[in-house]
């Protein structure tokens, strides 16, 4: 049997949902009897690669690189997965959208907050724009299965991961799928 | 919530006119009309017409005086007052502009008189101007159908208007618009 | 041994008993029948707005709120069907999409009715998007804190301050996607005078929308039974309560 | 307490004052009419007349809507003896000519005429209308003397309450209000009803865009609307009745104040009715603007001056209605056949219209058609005789695309289906609903998503809250429509759009909730190709 290609991606999230991947502790090393990660924060893989079985990602998406890297995620993955809250929802990364217009918070906090030389942080191939709007994963790419929780325990990522690695998509009833 | 609005008439038929603290007399209207529905807790939607023809508007002071006749919760009256499009809180501008946008209207373009005004004198649709000179509003249907579209500017119906002839008439009563 | 007189129903094909002028969904809770619910609180009146409580009934095409509906002799009652699930899943998705809910930052995370629910009629994810409305908190008032953002509309606590407490501080305000909760004349909670502190609207809010001073995320806790209690107390002058009601 | 009304002298005597002048001058003063000017006519005839001493000649009388608005202000002109002249777009000047050319010169003005030949008037069939531009609204007079009150005369003291309830049942009328549901049935079941305080209730709360004929009835023939209900009132053995008026129609809630005044002082209401053992009390509410009202369960919320929102059913108001009592809600355009069918008979009035779908029905015909105005047909007319023949089709070489019929409830018939004849279920089994009665007609230049999106804001605006699906569904309906109109809406839009439809029609509590996808489902059933000419051809982002 084939080794199965998974990665793991960090979008505008805060890297629990990874921190609780790597909870899942000793059935790590099981997971890496049969398969591989080929691309991770926790890795150190730079480029996306091409044919990956399922991604894993966490985060929505709250400015233009998130949108870009969820594309080609998508391009190059066969199943992605939201993976936590962020993903799913929008979750914390979210809370700015009732406040409208994202210029107006940056301004808020650069520029208002700071007691002196306040100054939007901004540089073309740096500091990527911000969407009008923070997005769940789904409202930009097909998203072919849903891991909610804040972060998600490890036993419910394990279970996804198992079922996966069976061909089949991982359980969408009951606590599966609770949030926050 | 249905024991408190039961039907019954408030035992206060021996209250006096006009003691409204503010003393102002426009209040007398407000209390003939309660008295004529003998201050029954049913009379609630019409006293509250009464009153906004009387005033203008609705202001909190009114809603107080009139759930503290009727010996109605504020909370109900405040929640009565809003559901209702033609209950207003905040006081008229000096010339009203109001646009059908019925199906009829629709059809025939209502939706860009609303713009086109809305667009000249500043004042977003259902608001006054922030100098005060002019309301715009939409209407649900005047039921003129065969006049399409139709604005009732300051009470006037007008029939087969356009953004052209109803900026005109606005900018004759009102002045200005850029 | 309960000697109302009782009718035969059907749910999802088995026949049960139900006594005459229940409701479905009293009568399904009874029997141990699982079907979801939000605004339905026993001990105050019934609203019937949520509509997660819907099922199918006979040849009816429309779904009937169990909470609404009467059992009557021969009724044929579906909790459980593929456009039921969909639904309750969709009407859960529209809950979500209205207002500002997140769990993760919620005081009532994992102690959440609309939480449950939503675990309960299988939302994963929410298709719609979220209309994010800006929604100022309420912590005005020395003892508890209304977070309109949390506010699933389902008048619980207007029901249970006027029906039970008699206050009548809570009532909805405008309407359509406009409405929300008010107390008195629109004014911050903690200036009202009718209120009497006595905090019913919060032990059944099924959300965060309402909650103690100073809880921090997934510390609150509700006590929505605590109605039932109260209407025993007060109606049959029953003070050691049955099982079922803690 | 004063002696009833003599019906008969009353009607003796004024049809005697209609030869007093040769001529009679009627112009038409509804509220259309008006708004094109009719008030400044009719003040400049009245002036002429006593300028110029003619008021042995002439008489000027203000009547109600003679239908064809598009053409108004009307003004007909009456020789004693039978001729009548019709003038169309009357002004102050042009009608000082034409009074000056037809009464001193006897020379009419046959540019300004109106043919009153054409299909428009003679295709018409008027039950309910059937006194407007005849009667003087404001005179309880011309009401009696065109058979007014007779009806409910013969009801009180010719029929027992059962037996009236049995000529509507043989009628067969159905409720004009948009369900259709059999009025007989509802009489029965108030007039079954326990308790000895019961309600009947007139729905003016028309609030279906595109739809004004209640008004019509209201302002133009106030007293026919009060005879229907003390009719329904005697048969049910109601005590007392609201009239629900939208305040957005100030002229119908002065008539009808007057209107009541006036019946009771005539022994037409109040105690001892026509000296018989019957009563009835008659008040006025007024709304305040919610279209929800309309809703029967709503529209009590309202009269018992709460918020208008609808509450679950069973219990049927004719069960527990206002304050728990029994009460029964019929629509104006309803109660407004009731004197007619008693006075014909519940036979002639099954006659007319088709065998589910009896009598007429009033529509108000606007949008792209010629003849815009108030028309009554009866039931089963096909939708074309409607739009091309009476209406004389779509003006400036336009074509048909569609007929809304049904407001934000009902939906758009496009021109396949011409043909389908007028009644409840035909309209139904389209997709759309025969409503109050508002045929909107659009032309080939109208998006149809772009009407459903109109139709989605509307339901948006006016959705009461109070359930999920209606209060969240509707906005998010109008969000997909709006990025489809736009052209950012995607086939995953289109799906969920599909799907919200469903789930707000199925699920939620109120007719209003229930009907408000109707729109967009009719809409993707029959110009589907333009929802999908619309989408973006790319993935969108949000």
């Amino acid at each position: 049997m084939t080794r199965a290609r998974i990665a793991t991606a960090w979008l505008g999230g805060c890297s629990g949902c990874h921190m609780s991947f790597l909870d899942m502790d000793e059935w790590l090393f099981e997971l890496a009897e049969v398969a591989d990660v080929v691309y991770s924060p926790i890795a150190d893989v730079k480029e996306f690669p091409q044919d990956v079985d399922v991604t894993f990602v966490e985060g929505a998406l709250a400015n233009e690189d998130n949108l870009r890297e969820a594309l080609h995620i998508r391009e190059n993955s066969r199943l992605v997965v939201a993976f936590g809250d962020c993903a799913v929802s929008g979750n914390v990364t979210a809370m700015r959208n009732p406040l409208g217009d994202p210029i107006e918070i940056v301004k808020a906090v650069y520029v208002d907050a700071p007691d002196r030389d306040g100054q939007i942080p901004e540089k073309e191939g740096i500091v990527p724009p911000l969407l009008p709007r923070v997005l769940p994963v789904h409202k930009a790419i097909r998203v072919d299965a849903f891991l909610p929780g804040c972060p998600p325990p490890a036993d419910r990522i394990q279970a996804a991961l198992e079922a996966l690695l069976e061909g089949a998509l991982p359980p969408n009833r009951g606590e599966a799928i609770r949030w926050g | 919530m249905s024991d408190t609005t039961t039907r019954r008439a408030a035992e206060t038929s021996g209250r006096q006119q006009g003691d409204h603290p503010s003393g102002d007399n426009r209040f007398e209207l407000v209390d003939k009309q309660l008295k004529r529905g003998r201050y029954s807790q049913d009379q609630l939607i019409e006293t509250l017409h009464v009153a906004q023809d009387v005033f203008g508007n609705l202001s909190e002071d009114i809603l107080v005086y009139v759930a503290r006749a009727l010996r109605l919760p504020p909370s109900m009256v405040y929640g009565v007052a809003t559901f209702y499009e033609l209950f207003t809180f905040d006081p008229p501008g000096d010339h009203s502009c109001t646009v059908c946008t019925g199906t009829a209207c629709f059809v025939k373009g209502a939706d860009d008189i609303v713009q086109g005004v809305s667009e000249a004198y500043d004042v977003p649709a259902g608001e006054t101007a922030a100098d005060g000179s002019l309301t715009l509003k939409t209407a649900r249907c005047l039921g003129s159908c065969g006049l399409a579209p139709v604005v009732v500017f300051d009470g006037e119906v007008l029939s087969h208007q356009n953004t052209e002839s109803t900026l005109e008439l606005v900018a004759a009563a009102v002045g200005g618009g850029s | 041994m309960d000697r109302r007189p009782t009718v035969t129903v059907h749910f999802d094909g088995v026949e049960h008993e139900a006594f005459v002028g229940e409701s479905v969904l009293e009568c399904a809770r009874r029997l141990g029948i699982p079907i979801p619910s939000l605004c339905f609180l026993e001990g105050i009146s019934v609203w019937g707005g949520c509509r997660v409580c819907v099922v199918e009934v006979a040849e009816d095409h429309r779904l009937r709120p169990a909470c609404a509906t009467t059992c009557v002799a021969d009724m044929e009652i579906k909790t459980e069907t593929p456009r039921l699930r969909a639904y309750r899943k969709s009407v859960l998705e529209l809950l979500f999409a209205e207002g500002n809910h997140v769990c993760a930052v919620c005081v009532s995370n994992g102690a959440c009715e609309l939480q449950d629910m939503a675990v309960q009629t299988g939302m994963d994810h929410v298709r719609y998007d979220p209309q994010s409305p800006k929604r100022q908190i309420d912590a005005s008032h020395p003892k508890y804190v209304f977070d309109p953002n949390r506010c699933i509309l389902c008048t619980r606590c207007v029901r249970v301050c006027d029906e039970i407490e008699g206050a009548h501080v809570w009532d909805i305000s405008y309407r359509g996607e406009s409405a929300h909760l008010i107390t008195e004349m629109n004014k911050p909670w903690g200036e009202s005078m009718s209120c009497t502190w006595c905090g019913k609207c919060v032990a059944v809010c099924p959300t965060g929308a309402l909650s103690y001073q100073g809880r921090a995320v997934g510390e609150m806790e509700h006590d929505p039974a605590m109605i039932k209690r109260l209407a025993l107390a007060r109606n049959r002058h029953e003070w050691l309560y049955p099982e079922e009601a803690k | 307490m004063a002696a009833p009304i003599d019906l008969h002298e009353v009607s003796e005597r004024e049809r005697e004052a209609r030869f007093r002048t040769r001529w009679r001058v009627k112009a038409c003063g509804s509220t259309a009419c008006i708004s094109a000017g009719a008030g400044a006519v009719i003040n400049a005839v009245e002036d002429m007349v006593e300028r110029e001493d003619m008021q042995l000649e002439v008489q000027v009388i203000p009547t109600g809507c003679m239908g064809l608005c598009s053409a108004g202000p009307l003004m007909r002109m009456m020789r004693r003896g039978g001729q009548e002249t019709d003038y169309q777009k009357v002004t102050p000047e042009l009608s000082r000519e034409i009074v000056r050319s037809h009464v001193i010169n006897e020379e009419p003005l046959p540019e300004h005429q109106l043919d009153t030949g054409i299909p428009f008037f003679t295709s018409q069939e008027r039950i309910v209308l059937a006194n407007g531009g005849i009667i003087n609204p404001d005179r309880i007079e011309s009401y009696v003397a065109h058979g007014g009150y007779s009806a409910l005369e013969k009801a009180l003291t010719t029929m027992k309450p059962k037996a009236v309830i049995d000529e509507i049942r043989t009628a067969g009328i159905r409720g004009r209000g948009g369900a259709g549901y059999p009025v007989a049935s509802k009489w029965s079941l108030l007039s079954a009803a326990a308790g000895d305080t019961k309600y009947v209730v007139a729905n003016g709360d028309e609030g279906d865009p595109g739809a004004y004929m209640d008004r019509t009835i209201m302002e133009d023939d106030p007293h026919r609307l009060i005879e229907g209900i003390a009719i329904a009132a005697y048969a049910t053995g109601a005590s007392d009745a609201y009239i629900y008026v939208r305040a957005e129609y100030p002229r119908a809630i002065e008539r009808l104040d007057r209107a009541i005044r006036v019946a009771r002082r005539n022994r037409l209401l109040g105690r001892r009715i026509l000296d018989t053992k019957f009563s009835l009390n008659v008040e006025i509410r007024i709304g305040a603007g919610a279209f929800v009202c309309g809703e029967e369960t709503a529209l009590m919320a309202s009269i018992e001056g709460r918020r208008g929102t609808p509450r679950l059913r069973p219990p049927y108001p004719t069960d527990s209605g206002l304050w728990g009592h029994p009460t029964m809600i019929n629509n104006v355009e309803t109660l407004a056949n009731i004197a007619p069918i008693i006075n014909n008979g519940g036979e002639w009035f099954a006659s007319i219209g088709t065998a589910k779908s009896t009598g007429t029905k009033v529509f108000a015909l606007a949008g792209d058609i010629t003849n815009t105005g108030l028309i009554e047909v009866p039931m089963g007319t096909p939708l074309r005789d409607i739009v091309e023949k009476i209406g004389g089709g779509v003006p400036d070489g336009g074509t048909f695309k569609a007929a809304q019929t049904g407001g934000p409830s009902g939906g758009c018939i496009p021109s396949k289906f011409l043909d389908t004849p007028v009644d409840y279920e035909s309209l139904r089994e389209l997709g759309s609903i025969m409503g109050s009665g508002g045929l909107i007609v659009m032309d080939d230049s109208q998006s149809m998503p772009d009407v459903a999106k109109f139709f989605m804001e509307f339901s948006m605006d006016e959705s009461c809250g109070k359930c999920t699906p209606c209060r969240a569904g509707t906005v998010q309906m109008h969000n997909i429509l709006q990025r489809i109109v736009d052209g950012h809406g995607t086939r995953g839009d289109l799906r969920d759009l599909e799907h919200l439809c469903t789930v707000v029609r199925d699920t939620s509590l109120c007719g209003l909730g229930q009907a408000a996808p109707n729109p967009v489902l009719s809409t993707l059933q029959y110009f589907r190709s333009e929802y999908e000419a619309l989408l973006a051809k790319e993935v969108a982002h949000g």
